[in-house]
């Protein structure tokens, strides 16, 4: 799916938990998350923390979009 | 004068001991231990181990940056023709070293490299990088294994142009290289066929690319001035599922706006998706799709602009065909909407 | 059956739209490369336009022939994933044949010219013979 | 129906004033081989000259630009004759006898268009890959009459290729042959019974059909202006199927692929063994989108209506065909009938590109015949028969791939035959 709007010409960051199965897909800007049920989030933490987590995450994947990249790439955060 | 070979195994091999031992750091040793005398056998002196390197694989899996740039140390001083490491066999952590070690040395040091394992070890991950012969799941193998390692091994030292995977015995590699079959094609192609009829395993000659690339679209200039959407495979619908998005084996895709909508919340906002514990993101969606996080992004001028609708489906039951499908149609409506960039989150 | 009102040809070879040119829609772009068609047609694709002849008509290789001619529909419709697929799915055979850069003699591009001009001209089942006795009378 | 195949083992050609086959040679007059040629209008109209030449295998000549391999034959029982609805009557053939002039072909060549393919090698590495380097080859140059168009002027050579194929044939027509073999198929509700165990198989086989030089023709009709329709394996190793296709060189079918079609000979091999063979059916490879869907459609119907088990389908040529073979594929099995496909592959010269213009995970098992751009190089020969004037210009020939000391550097694509998509070699790639 990422793959079609990259095709569009959109650049795309794929942000995803399993980072094998977005390589596969053909992500080329992918950004890891927490956990499958709860990709940008976490549950165990108190609403601000959780809160202040999600935004690093979507920080992350903003600098990814804006990073040149000339193969599949992964942004640890 | 014969090539020189550094060979590279784990605790367990250099009989240290198995998993008690396997957080020995690395350790640099003369000539061949264990397994590289069946290497040294093989190459009849044309070829031979004159350092091995030990190291636990444990201490090589948490110690991985200061391990490796040992090893590259000793291998370099060492000057050899080849760097064979393994075979690993279904060992895990050892193949993931094997690999990880072997491919070290091929980027920085620009020797030639040569593994082994078997196929299912998440080290052969690395076979469109580095060349690795298949092995069985068990060191009961090395004696099939040890000959078409060290004839490789043999053909790279010498510089001689490689055979296609299955003449060389190395795992398929994405290089396509061609050769002489035994039969012709239309025979074996009548043999495969017969095979498929019987129900009996056969392998294909080419297998079909799963997927395709696309190569990265340039970065995005200016965030500030960028409309940015938001797209997920996480089956995020508005509460009540107004499109019947099925849970499984979806048919159609999602498009809601979410124009003034500040935050998702539990009372508007679930997911349709059957794959995972529904629980997390029913609580809070934004868990899936950051809204509120995007929000202030857009406040705070990091980015020019939500896009006004965002795209769903759920991964799960979705047909790769159909998920190409619907992503490709969106795809259009926001390159006609004018959006810059994409975030798409996946469960 | 084939509605040659419908019919627009994205062309980069003059010999086609010498032939055509006063039967059917042309985008005639003389100065695009092979790709560069193949280009222009996968926005058309993308725009809804109905992709009506394979965009590797022929088995001359992208990097030996300059020409390309490719029928789609007039008038875009609703988007095909699937044929946005063939089109890219061309683009990237096309970017595995090395280009060449070499100098083509008039007699080798008009032939090069003809090909293409006669797959299409197949392809829409258009006199291609005709086509050519037209401009034979012209010169 | 039946056919008997009586094969007469040719083991050298000589030039002579008489034309005979004795004693495994061929003695041919080229007067008379280009007198009866000549008898055609179009070819009257269009050749303006056509000379004869002999390579053998093993010696140091290089054939280019080829555009046909025919292999010469004669019908000596039964209805029909050879290449029917182009040189003999359309009667319907594959039954009765015809004889084989087997180890030798006839070679067309010269220049078509300014970009022509081709190189047979009778020696040296590039003999390796092209099966018509084993052949005794009777070749015949042919000349264009100025001016004339390039597709009257294909045509005309076309028929100049099967007109000296059917010359020399004739001369095998009261020779004794040196094997006989019959092939048979049977009626659908007859063969069931015959093999009521056996997995009722077909033969797919697509037919290049794009247009000018790009065409094949079955009794005389173009394919591209045929639907999907069915024939017996025998009516195509009789001749019924004709090549006029002559771009991309190594993936096109010569009428000598088509009358040695391999698939059909190793589905013969084991038919009443392990399975059933049932029939050809024949589709064609269109430009046109809508044509693509139609012929894959009928393709998919035919297999069912035919309640086959599986089906080997086959290739020809670079490129949009890559679609047809998917859809053929993809729409048969999805009828239920297991496929195993025949292609070859661009890989790219490093091998690393994707090897096909398409793609499905249904199609699952495929024959490869190699890629065709990996780089070869051919050394040069002393003996040099049609011209190498196009040499650098032939798909996948690079500027500059004609040395100056007569060597080629060139991609496997320039090599008649090399990777041919109906698994006629044994080259193959992983």
């Amino acid at each position: 799916m990422v793959k079609e709007i990259e095709r569009a010409g959109i650049p795309v960051v794929h942000m995803c938990t399993v980072t094998p199965i977005s390589m596969t897909v053909g992500a080329n800007r992918i950004v890891p998350t927490i956990a499958i049920p709860h990709p940008l989030g976490n549950p165990a933490l108190p609403a601000e923390e959780e809160y202040a987590l999600r935004r690093k995450l979507v920080s992350r994947a903003l600098e990814a979009l804006t990073t040149e990249v000339q193969d599949q790439t992964i942004f640890e955060l | 004068m014969s090539y020189r070979v550094v060979h590279y195994i784990n605790q367990f091999f250099a009989n240290i001991g198995g998993e008690e031992m396997a957080h020995v750091a690395p350790e640099l040793r003369e000539g061949f231990v264990g397994p590289g005398l069946a290497f040294n056998q093989a190459w009849k002196g044309e070829a031979e181990i004159v350092a091995t390197i030990v190291c636990g694989d444990s201490h090589f899996a948490e110690h991985e940056k200061e391990a490796k740039a040992q090893i590259l140390a000793w291998v370099k001083e060492k000057k050899p023709d080849l760097f064979i490491a393994g075979p690993a066999f279904n060992a895990g952590r050892y193949g993931y070293a094997c690999a990880n070690v072997a491919l070290a040395v091929k980027e920085e040091l620009g020797i030639p490299v040569l593994t082994g394992m078997y196929e299912e070890n998440p080290g052969a991950d690395l076979k469109d990088k580095i060349l690795i012969v298949p092995t069985a799941n068990s060191a009961a193998g090395m004696r099939k294994a040890a000959p078409v390692m060290a004839k490789l091994a043999l053909k790279l030292m010498k510089g001689e142009k490689l055979g296609a995977s299955c003449e060389d015995g190395y795992m398929p590699n994405g290089v396509r290289v061609n050769f002489f079959e035994k039969e012709r094609g239309s025979k074996r192609a009548v043999d495969m066929l017969l095979k498929k009829l019987a129900d009996k395993p056969f392998t294909t000659e080419y297998p079909m690319p799963s997927f395709d690339r696309v190569a990265p679209n340039p970065a995005v200039k200016d965030l500030s001035h960028a409309t940015v959407a938001l797209c997920t495979s996480g089956g995020i619908v508005p509460k009540g599922n107004p499109d019947h998005i099925e849970s499984s084996s979806a048919s159609h895709y999602g498009e809601y706006c979410i124009k003034g909508v500040e935050k998702l919340t539990a009372e508007t906002y679930e997911t349709a998706h059957g794959g995972y514990d529904p629980v997390y993101a029913n609580d809070d969606p934004n868990r899936v799709l950051p809204v509120d996080v995007m929000r202030e992004f857009e406040r705070e001028g990091r980015i020019g602009k939500l896009h006004d609708y965002f795209y769903t489906t759920v991964g799960n039951g979705t047909s790769v065909a159909n998920a190409k499908k619907f992503a490709a149609e969106y795809a259009q409506k926001l390159l006609q909407a004018g959006v810059n960039a994409v975030i798409m989150t996946s469960t | 059956m084939k509605n040659a009102r419908d019919f627009l040809i994205v062309t980069n070879n003059p010999l086609l739209a010498q032939c055509m040119g006063d039967c059917y829609e042309l985008s005639f772009f003389p100065d695009c490369s092979y790709r560069e068609i193949l280009v222009k047609v996968r926005d058309l694709v993308y725009a809804g336009h109905i992709l009506y002849t394979h965009p590797l008509s022929g088995s001359v290789k992208p990097n030996e022939t300059p020409y390309k001619s490719i029928a789609v529909s007039k008038a875009p419709h609703t988007f095909s994933a699937e044929q946005a697929g063939i089109i890219a799915e061309c683009i990237l055979a096309a970017d595995k044949f090395p280009p060449r850069t070499r100098a083509l003699g008039e007699a080798v591009k008009r032939d090069f010219q003809l090909i293409d001009y006669t797959l299409l001209a197949g392809a829409l089942e258009f006199d291609a013979a005709a086509g050519l006795s037209k401009i034979k009378n012209h010169e | 129906m039946k056919l008997e195949l009586g094969f007469i083992e040719i083991k050298d050609i000589q030039f002579s004033n008489e034309c005979k086959v004795e004693n495994g040679t061929l003695f041919v007059d080229a007067e008379a081989v280009k007198t009866f040629v000549y008898e055609d209008d179009d070819v009257k109209a269009c050749v303006k000259s056509a000379s004869f030449d002999i390579a053998r295998p093993g010696e140091s000549v290089r054939i280019t630009p080829v555009k046909d391999v025919i292999e010469p034959r004669v019908k000596v029982e039964g209805p029909g004759g050879e290449f029917p609805g182009v040189i003999a009557k359309v009667d319907t053939v594959g039954s009765g006898r015809t004889h084989v002039l087997r180890g030798m072909a006839i070679v067309t060549a010269g220049k078509i268009v300014g970009f022509q393919e081709g190189i047979i090698d009778m020696t040296g590495p590039g003999a390796e890959y092209t099966p018509f380097s084993k052949l005794l080859n009777l070749v015949m140059v042919c000349e264009p009459v100025e001016g004339v168009h390039q597709h009257e002027y294909e045509h005309a050579v076309r028929i100049a290729g099967l007109r000296a194929a059917t010359f020399v044939g004739e001369l095998g027509r009261s020779v004794t042959p040196d094997e006989v073999k019959s092939f048979e198929t049977y009626g659908i509700k007859e063969g069931i019974e015959k093999f009521p165990e056996l997995p009722r198989v077909a033969y797919v086989h697509m037919l290049q059909s794009q247009g000018l030089l790009h065409d094949t023709y079955v009794y005389g009709v173009d394919a591209k202006r045929s639907l999907t329709t069915i024939l017996y394996p025998t009516e195509t190793m009789d001749g019924a199927i004709i090549s006029g296709n002559c771009v991309s060189a190594c993936d096109k079918n010569t009428t000598y692929h088509h009358q040695n079609n391999p698939v059909v000979a190793d589905l013969f091999e084991q038919h009443g063994k392990t399975l059933n063979y049932v029939c050809n059916i024949i589709t064609n490879e269109n430009v046109y989108l809508a044509d693509k869907q139609r012929s894959s459609d009928w393709s998919a119907k035919l297999c069912r209506l035919l309640d086959l088990d599986g089906v080997i389908v086959s290739q020809e040529g670079f490129g949009n065909p890559d679609t047809d073979l998917i859809m053929n594929t993809k729409k048969i099995e999805q009828m239920g009938v297991k496929t195993t496909i025949i292609t070859d592959e661009y890989a790219g010269q490093d091998g690393k590109s994707q090897s096909l213009a398409d793609a499905d995970p249904l199609a699952d098992a495929v024959v490869t015949g190699g890629n065709a751009n990996e780089v070869i190089v051919l050394p040069p020969m002393e003996k040099v028969i049609g011209t190498l004037d196009y040499v650098d210009k032939i798909a996948g020939g690079h500027a500059g791939s004609l040395r100056p000391d007569g060597s080629i550097e060139a991609e496997l694509q320039v090599i008649t035959g090399a990777t041919n998509e109906m698994g006629f070699n044994r080259l193959s790639a992983r």
